[in-house]
């Protein structure tokens, strides 16, 4: 069998269809099956990236039409770097929450292992189509999934962060629907590559127009302030493996979408100050929302918004240094953050409640845990020998080359206050005196090789990022070639 | 593999192995720890010369290992001190919880130090200098149970403040001077204060947070004082100096290749924050009770006449300097280890609590002293050369007169806390509370006396410091660095003997001591320190005859307006305003739905209000 | 060899002559004193007698080892100074190691014996000796930053910092450093009340209320060379300052044995007179404070001491 | 023709404004309904509204006056031409079905609120904030 594309979407959507009637057959298939199928999605990332290095990029055509007028599947070195990064780590947050809550209900468990799957394969689906109108679909998808796994637990206060969540994305789906609208009528087209071989010719006002409905409504998916409102509560509420999930691939979604359709549909002037400035100013206004949290959840969320921040400001410097220290943040952002909120999770497990200063002296009880817990935290600030240490320093690097001088010393004193939150929480696991009974709740040895492949890679990449560079690399290549994408996708097959 | 990749892979992994050591006997981890760094001390001093060089490639940047004689020169300080503390640290540490986590991250912090010594670009520089503050913090916080909030953090934040700015001042070279090689980057004059004025100084503010200069200094003695004191040993008697080993790097480098008249301001200034910084340590060290405070702000203090050395930019400054960073450190060091000593035998270094320690104590005891002297910088010990150096540097060569007086009064007034460490600790009344008190066991007596050794050798031939120091100053570009082994020369041509200094006063020690004190010695008996003569009446039982607090009450009174200024609380209120404001940011997260929905319209509304403005 | 002979005679020449020159000034104060305020007073050579008395006391008890050590630090103080100082300027037999340390040395090595000594004061236990101690060190404080003052001065005027440099400056040009710069004369002089403590800086050991401050504990043998190191110590700074400011003393043209004498004779004169100084205004005054203390000499003695480098940089052409 | 399309093309500007303004208001009435309304259903019709306005406004965009279906049939190969574009009308389904799935959520979700806030006010649903 030929490993293309579209496996990537179909997988999920049979095994999703499959699971009600597997359970009936063995009632831990609601478990199984997503850990199979996100393999799977594994092992097709790694075979179209072997394709693609070697054959180049892939244009996978549904339903027999051709690229203009058909839907269409792309996997080029850029999107085929992030779609294999969020199938890794898709499965590694299955693999950690395999054994989440077996105390559920077998109903329940089914439903979330599903929704958790739609989400990762519609994130996939994002980074992949070709299509703009397919990119709303798969947006959805996740939208609607993301929802009620905010809403998943009864007992917290996930339906008001879900019903937020809903509130906001009803408006997201909605100017998305207005931009694709606008495109549609000057454009005539559908497919990205030809929106943005036809873009020169569109006016002016309409196209801007259309640009800032496309800002808004991604912005809103890529937690970009002002419009992030909804994701400290959706962080918060949601089960600890969706707010990973959020984080390392929903968030890379969002941004993906931003910057695909900023970076190759249109070609306006303006839009990468514009990126960069609301990059910072989310930044900044994440971070310092994030120092007087009280609840640990809540600041891994503020947290995980003041990354996307940096992430977007480094989209909008726009070199290729930039774009490829912004990847290479999206992948240790993900990988750093999952981690985070996954020994987070086994701290909030022990300690009843989400609060920080529950955390105390907690070390002691769970000695691996808060390791991995400090690992990360140093990792996410940017120390090295951690691999966070490498993508700072190439977007700071970038700016420099820009001579962004302000910028830089910007993000680095927003730096010095995620310092500062992240490290009085270390000292509180690590050296605050203990209070309260042993743990109860040892992490089971599956979250164990979750968590610890997800420090392995921290600790490898940050000593020896060779690694991983030459993927990223190619990737901004990929991503900073616009003519040549519009030129393959038109042309191929 | 390139041998100095191994060493620092030998302490990588050494740092883990100890972590994992220590689960499974907590015996043998520290002396697991002290291996390690002994075998890498001792690969590294038999394998490695000066000017050994390694250039590898690394994400996409050529890096560069290397050693000059500069860089050596710490290396001595970094790893000699090391292992004397991890070997004092064995028995320092017995029996107190984390012991992996204290001994892993105290490698980490000695993988860190030498990275930064051994890197010849800048990334590596910034690489392992960021090692080396996040281990250290690790370390900091320690101890700090409650206070983790206040005390850790500001170390934290203020060392990420001082690593960001010398990160700035890297990319900025990166750019306007394309090249991330350190001696590239001196031969084109990136660290000149002509051109791209920023890089200086955000370079010089890197280090200068490290060595605990002025503004900055807030961070230091708590931190010093509240590290376990094996670790202060390093943290004030190596890692400081890394900030003087960068700050000696870009000023020798912009002094040598410019007319230093041109830029007589930046010295004044550099110059002048060393001094306050001399002067506010020392005088804050006065009034301190406790004795690991009172050694923490007089880190300080002599970090400040190190500044002030390396601001002259002449040789003898800079000489100057450089033999106060490894006499520092060795005094410093074995101070550290005393009062370590003492709170490890008698729970507590407050000098209010205890005292009379001298005769329970004894080799503890000539150790502070012998440290003690040389702190005071008085003869012969080494202590003294150092002062004389810096004197001397700043009369006859850089002709700054009142900073000299300033550094003078610092030194004269750490007299009154030299004399308050030895008499808070060792003198005075022996109370009740120290009786079961012991001698501190052999391990840590012994590398308190090694440096307390070299203190006294170092005071009568300095030239046995001097030879690698002047090696290190021709490494980075001094020409024809002269000095002796055993006196000092200035440049009007007044010497001062040292070794007939010490011979003399040696044998005159010799024979008033056998003609006084032995005779004394046999012919008296000790009596305790209740039976003391106040004015022909003998003290009741219940009178207080200890006096410890407010000891320096009337200098205190005197030099009122010095302690007016406490830049401590100029940052705690800055901190706190700073969070309150950050506070009333977060307020934007009102939690109403409907609110974030209305942000989402003004936001696109603006948008199109603006749009002309924004794009084109 | 010979030359050897000579330095060690002339060491033990040079500690005779300030032994005893050191107790008779001493006596001589006390005569003075009591003069003033219409006693008879001891007779010259009291000290002597009450050295005497207590070199044949036996101790008997002790507060421990360093209290032990106190005596021995004074020694070697006052003994490493006074090799250093040139008792004579250019004579062969009061050489000694003069050329061999400068001023930055004698200034440190100066205050040896007094940090030894309270250490030795600090064991004993008791608080007036603590007391006292920190008194004193606060008070050096106080009155070496004027006197260190007027070194820098002497130092960037002559450009040399070697005691002995500065004599033959005088010698050569003929003028005494007084006239060269006056201003640092005036602020070494009110530092050097300090350093005499007499009154009215005399409240480190003051008798009234701490018993004998530092000294409290110590009696017989130890008092004594406590007593001879601080006579000793006296004319040290006597003949420092004639050095450093009156010109010095031996610069005749004699030869030999009567050369000699009259610089004795000199030397003992100059260092009379200004012994004198500090006694008469000790005689007049009451006693300051500590912080009063401190605060005097950061006051006047501070600016006459700046006003003297300022000067010396006038005079030597850097300013002006 | 039929009577309905002469009436049609007499006032086929009309029309288009009508369409066009209905859609718009819809929109608006829609937003004002999100933004002001406290009462949590209110806010989902609201959102619904807004929807319809939108998905309204894309199907008008796509109509041609006077087009037929776009269905080519043997025979009328040349119908193109003619055709309404059939894209937005095949959006607009998808957009719908996904629009009532939002809304079949947001009303579980207002079911779910209720029984536990006991309001379904959403100024008093602000637990979650800062």
């Amino acid at each position: 069998m030929v490993i293309t594309p579209v496996h990537y979407i179909i997988a999920p959507l049979i095994a999703a269809f499959a699971i009600p009637l597997l359970t009936k057959i063995h009632k831990d298939a609601a478990r199984v099956v997503p850990g199979i199928v996100l393999f799977y999605n594994v092992i097709v990332s790694f075979v179209l990236m072997k394709h693609i290095r070697e054959h180049g990029m892939i244009s996978e055509v549904l339903a027999g039409w051709q690229a203009p007028w058909g839907i269409n599947l792309v996997v080029t070195p850029f999107t085929g770097y992030l779609a294999s990064m969020v199938s890794i780590l898709g499965f590694i947050i299955w693999l950690y929450g395999f054994r989440f809550k077996r105390t559920l209900k077998g109903g329940e468990i089914k439903f979330y292992e599903i929704l958790q799957m739609m989400m990762i394969a519609g994130s996939i689906g994002i980074i992949i189509t070709g299509d703009i109108f397919n990119l709303f679909v798969f947006i959805e998808i996740v939208g609607i999934s993301a929802f009620s796994l905010t809403a998943f637990y009864r007992s917290r206060d996930g339906a008001e962060a879900g019903f937020k969540y809903l509130l906001i994305g009803g408006f997201a789906s909605a100017f998305l629907l207005l931009g694709i609208i606008i495109i549609y009528t000057q454009t005539g087209s559908l497919n990205m590559a030809q929106i943005a071989e036809r873009m020169p010719d569109v006016p002016q006002q309409m196209k801007i127009i259309a640009l800032i409905f496309f800002l808004v409504a991604l912005g809103i998916e890529a937690e970009m302030f002002p419009l992030n409102g909804w994701a400290p509560d959706a962080y918060s509420q949601a089960p600890t493996p969706t707010s990973a999930t959020f984080a390392a691939v929903v968030s890379v979604a969002g941004v993906y979408a931003l910057i695909r359709v900023v970076y190759t549909m249109f070609d306006v002037e303006g839009v990468n100050n514009y990126l960069m400035i609301m990059g910072f100013v989310s930044m900044l206004i994440a971070e310092i929302a994030a120092i007087s949290q009280k609840n640990l959840k809540r600041m891994l969320a503020y947290s995980s918004m003041g990354q996307i921040g940096l992430v977007l400001i480094a989209f909008g410097i726009g070199s290729k240094l930039a774009v490829f220290g912004a990847l290479f943040l999206m992948l240790n952002h993900g990988v750093i953050k999952s981690l985070l909120f996954m020994t987070g999770s086994y701290f909030i497990y022990n300690t009843e409640d989400k609060k920080i200063k529950s955390l105390n002296g907690i070390y002691k009880k769970l000695p691996f845990v808060s390791f991995l817990f400090g690992l990360g935290a140093l990792a996410l600030i940017g120390f090295p020998p951690f691999s966070g240490f490498w993508s700072k320093f190439y977007i700071l690097m970038s700016a420099a080359d820009e001579k962004y001088i302000f910028l830089i010393i910007g993000i680095l004193l927003v730096t010095v206050i995620e310092l500062t939150y992240y490290l009085r929480v270390v000292g509180r696991i690590f050296f605050a005196k203990e209070e309260g009974e042993p743990a109860s709740h040892k992490p089971s040895v599956n979250a164990i090789i979750a968590m610890s492949s997800l420090a392995l890679f921290i600790i490898v990449i940050g000593v020896y990022p060779d690694l991983i560079m030459p993927h990223i690399q190619s990737a901004a290549e990929a991503l900073l070639d616009k003519s040549n994408y519009i030129q393959q996708i038109l042309s191929l097959n | 593999m390139e041998i100095i990749a191994i060493i620092l892979l030998i302490l990588l992994v050494g740092s883990f192995l100890t972590y994992f050591v220590d689960s499974f006997n907590k015996k043998w981890t520290g002396t697991t720890a002290f291996l390690i760094v002994l075998i890498t001390a001792g690969i590294f001093f038999t394998k490695i010369k000066s000017g050994y060089q390694f250039n590898f490639q690394l994400a996409g940047l050529d890096l560069q290992w290397g050693l000059t004689d500069y860089s050596y020169y710490f290396v001595y300080i970094i790893l000699g001190l090391s292992v004397l503390a991890l070997l004092y640290s064995i028995k320092y540490m017995e029996g107190k919880a984390r012991l992996g986590y204290f001994y892993g991250s105290f490698i980490l912090t000695v993988l860190g130090m030498l990275g930064v010594v051994i890197s010849q670009d800048f990334v590596s520089l910034f690489f392992f200098w960021e090692i080396m503050t996040w281990a250290s913090f690790l370390l900091v916080i320690y101890n700090a149970y409650y206070k983790i909030k206040t005390k850790g953090i500001k170390y934290m934040i203020f060392s990420a403040v001082g690593a960001y700015a010398m990160f700035t001042a890297i990319v900025f070279i990166h750019v306007h001077y394309d090249t991330l090689l350190i001696s590239e980057a001196i031969a084109k004059g990136a660290f000149n204060f002509e051109q791209y004025i920023y890089i200086p100084i955000f370079l010089l503010l890197g280090f200068g947070i490290k060595a605990a200069v002025m503004p900055f200094h807030v961070w230091a003695p708590p931190a010093y004082a509240k590290s376990p004191m094996s670790f202060t040993t390093i943290f004030s008697g190596a890692m400081s100096k890394m900030g003087v080993f960068g700050i000696g790097l870009v000023f020798t480098s912009f002094y040598l290749s410019s007319n230093p008249e041109n830029f007589f301001w930046v010295r004044t200034i550099l110059g002048w924050m060393g001094g306050i910084t001399a002067v506010m340590g020392t005088i804050y060290a006065l009034i301190q009770t406790d004795a690991k405070k009172l050694l923490a702000y007089s880190s300080v203090a002599q970090l400040g006449y190190i500044i002030v050395g390396l601001s002259t930019g002449t040789q003898l400054g800079v000489m100057a300097a450089l033999y106060l960073a490894v006499i520092h450190a060795v005094f410093k060091g074995a101070l550290f280890m005393v009062a370590g000593a003492v709170e490890k035998q008698a729970g507590t270094t407050d000098m209010t609590q205890i005292s009379g320690l001298i005769r329970k104590m004894p080799y503890t005891f000539v150790v502070a002293l012998v440290s003690i002297i040389a702190l005071a910088g008085v003869p012969p010990l080494g202590g003294f050369v150092g002062k004389w150096l810096l004197y001397e540097a700043l009369i006859t060569e850089s002709n700054n007169y009142i900073l000299v007086v300033v550094v003078f009064f610092s030194s004269t007034a750490a007299f009154m806390y030299s004399y308050r460490f030895l008499f808070g600790l060792f003198l005075g009344q022996e109370e009740k509370e120290t009786e079961h008190v012991k001698e501190a066991p052999a391990t840590m007596i012994i590398p308190m006396i090694i440096l307390a050794i070299i203190a006294t050798v170092a005071g009568a031939y300095p030239g046995l410091i001097f030879e690698p120091a002047a090696k290190a100053m021709q490494a980075i570009g001094f020409q024809d660095v002269t000095w002796q082994m055993s006196s000092l020369t200035n440049v009007w041509g007044d010497t001062t003997d040292l070794f007939l200094i010490a011979m003399l006063i040696f044998a005159v020690f010799i024979i008033s001591f056998v003609f006084l004190t032995l005779k004394g010695l046999k012919k008296t008996r000790y009596v305790g320190t209740k039976d003391i003569s106040t004015s022909g009446e003998l003290p009741k039982e219940w009178e207080n005859l200890t006096f410890q607090l407010d000891f320096f009450k009337p200098f205190e009174r005197a030099a009122a307006p010095l302690y007016k200024m406490d830049m401590n609380k100029i940052w705690k209120d800055l901190g706190k305003n700073l969070e309150a404001f950050f506070g009333f940011f977060r307020k934007i997260y009102t939690g109403n739905g409907q609110t974030y929905a209305l942000y989402i319209v003004i936001f696109l509304v603006v948008l199109l209000l603006f749009r002309d403005v924004l794009f084109s | 060899m010979e030359g050897i002979f000579i330095k060690i005679l002339g060491a033990f020449l040079t500690a005779i002559l300030a032994f005893v020159v050191g107790m008779l000034y001493g006596g001589l104060r006390r005569k003075v004193i009591a003069r003033a305020q219409n006693r008879v007073g001891p007779p010259i050579h009291q000290n002597f007698l009450d050295l005497m008395k207590l070199q044949a006391k036996r101790t008997n008890i002790a507060h421990g080892f360093m209290g032990h050590m106190a005596p021995v630090w004074i020694i070697i103080a006052a003994m490493t100074v006074l090799m250093f100082i040139p008792i004579l300027h250019g004579n062969l037999w009061f050489e000694n190691l003069t050329m061999k340390g400068d001023l930055i040395f004698l200034l440190y090595m100066m205050v040896f014996g007094s940090l030894g000594m309270a250490l030795g004061a600090g064991q004993s236990g008791n608080p007036n000796s603590a007391m006292g101690v920190s008194r004193g060190l606060a008070q050096l404080v106080g009155f070496e930053i004027p006197f260190f003052l007027a070194l820098i001065a002497l130092m960037i005027q002559f450009n040399t910092t070697s005691i002995a440099v500065l004599m033959d400056h005088q010698e050569a040009t003929g003028r005494w450093i007084i006239v060269d710069n006056p201003f640092a004369f005036i602020a070494a002089l009110l530092a050097s009340l300090g350093m005499f403590r007499y009154a009215p800086f005399d409240i480190v050991g003051a008798p009234a209320e701490l018993a004998s401050g530092p000294r409290s504990e110590f009696g017989g043998k130890y008092l004594g060379t406590m007593m001879t190191g601080g006579a000793v110590f006296a004319f040290i700074k006597l003949v420092m300052y004639v050095d450093l400011f009156l010109g010095g003393a031996g610069n005749n043209n004699l030869e030999g044995l009567a050369g000699t004498a009259l610089g004795l004779v000199e030397l003992l004169v100059k260092t009379f007179l200004l012994y004198m100084i500090p006694v008469f205004i000790g005689l007049v005054t009451p006693r300051f404070r500590t912080e009063q203390a401190i605060q005097f000499f950061w006051k006047w003695p501070t600016f006459f001491g700046i006003l003297a480098i300022v000067w010396a940089l006038y005079k030597n052409g850097t300013i002006g | 023709m039929t009577e309905f399309q002469i009436l049609f093309e007499q006032h086929k500007d009309l029309i288009t404004i009508a369409v066009y303004g209905t859609s718009i208001a819809l929109i608006v009435i829609g937003l004002y309904a999100v933004l002001m309304k406290k009462h949590l259903i209110k806010i989902v019709i609201g959102l619904s509204i807004m929807d319809a306005g939108i998905h309204l406004l894309f199907v008008a965009i796509g109509y041609i006056s006077g087009g037929t279906a776009p269905i080519f049939s043997r025979g009328n190969e040349n119908a193109g031409a003619r055709m309404v574009d059939p894209v937005p009308q095949a959006l607009v389904l998808t957009a719908i079905v996904i629009g009532f799935a939002i809304t079949a959520l947001a009303l579980s979700l207002i079911i779910r609120l209720y029984k536990h806030h006991h309001t379904a006010n959403i100024d008093q649903l602000n637990s979650l904030k800062w």
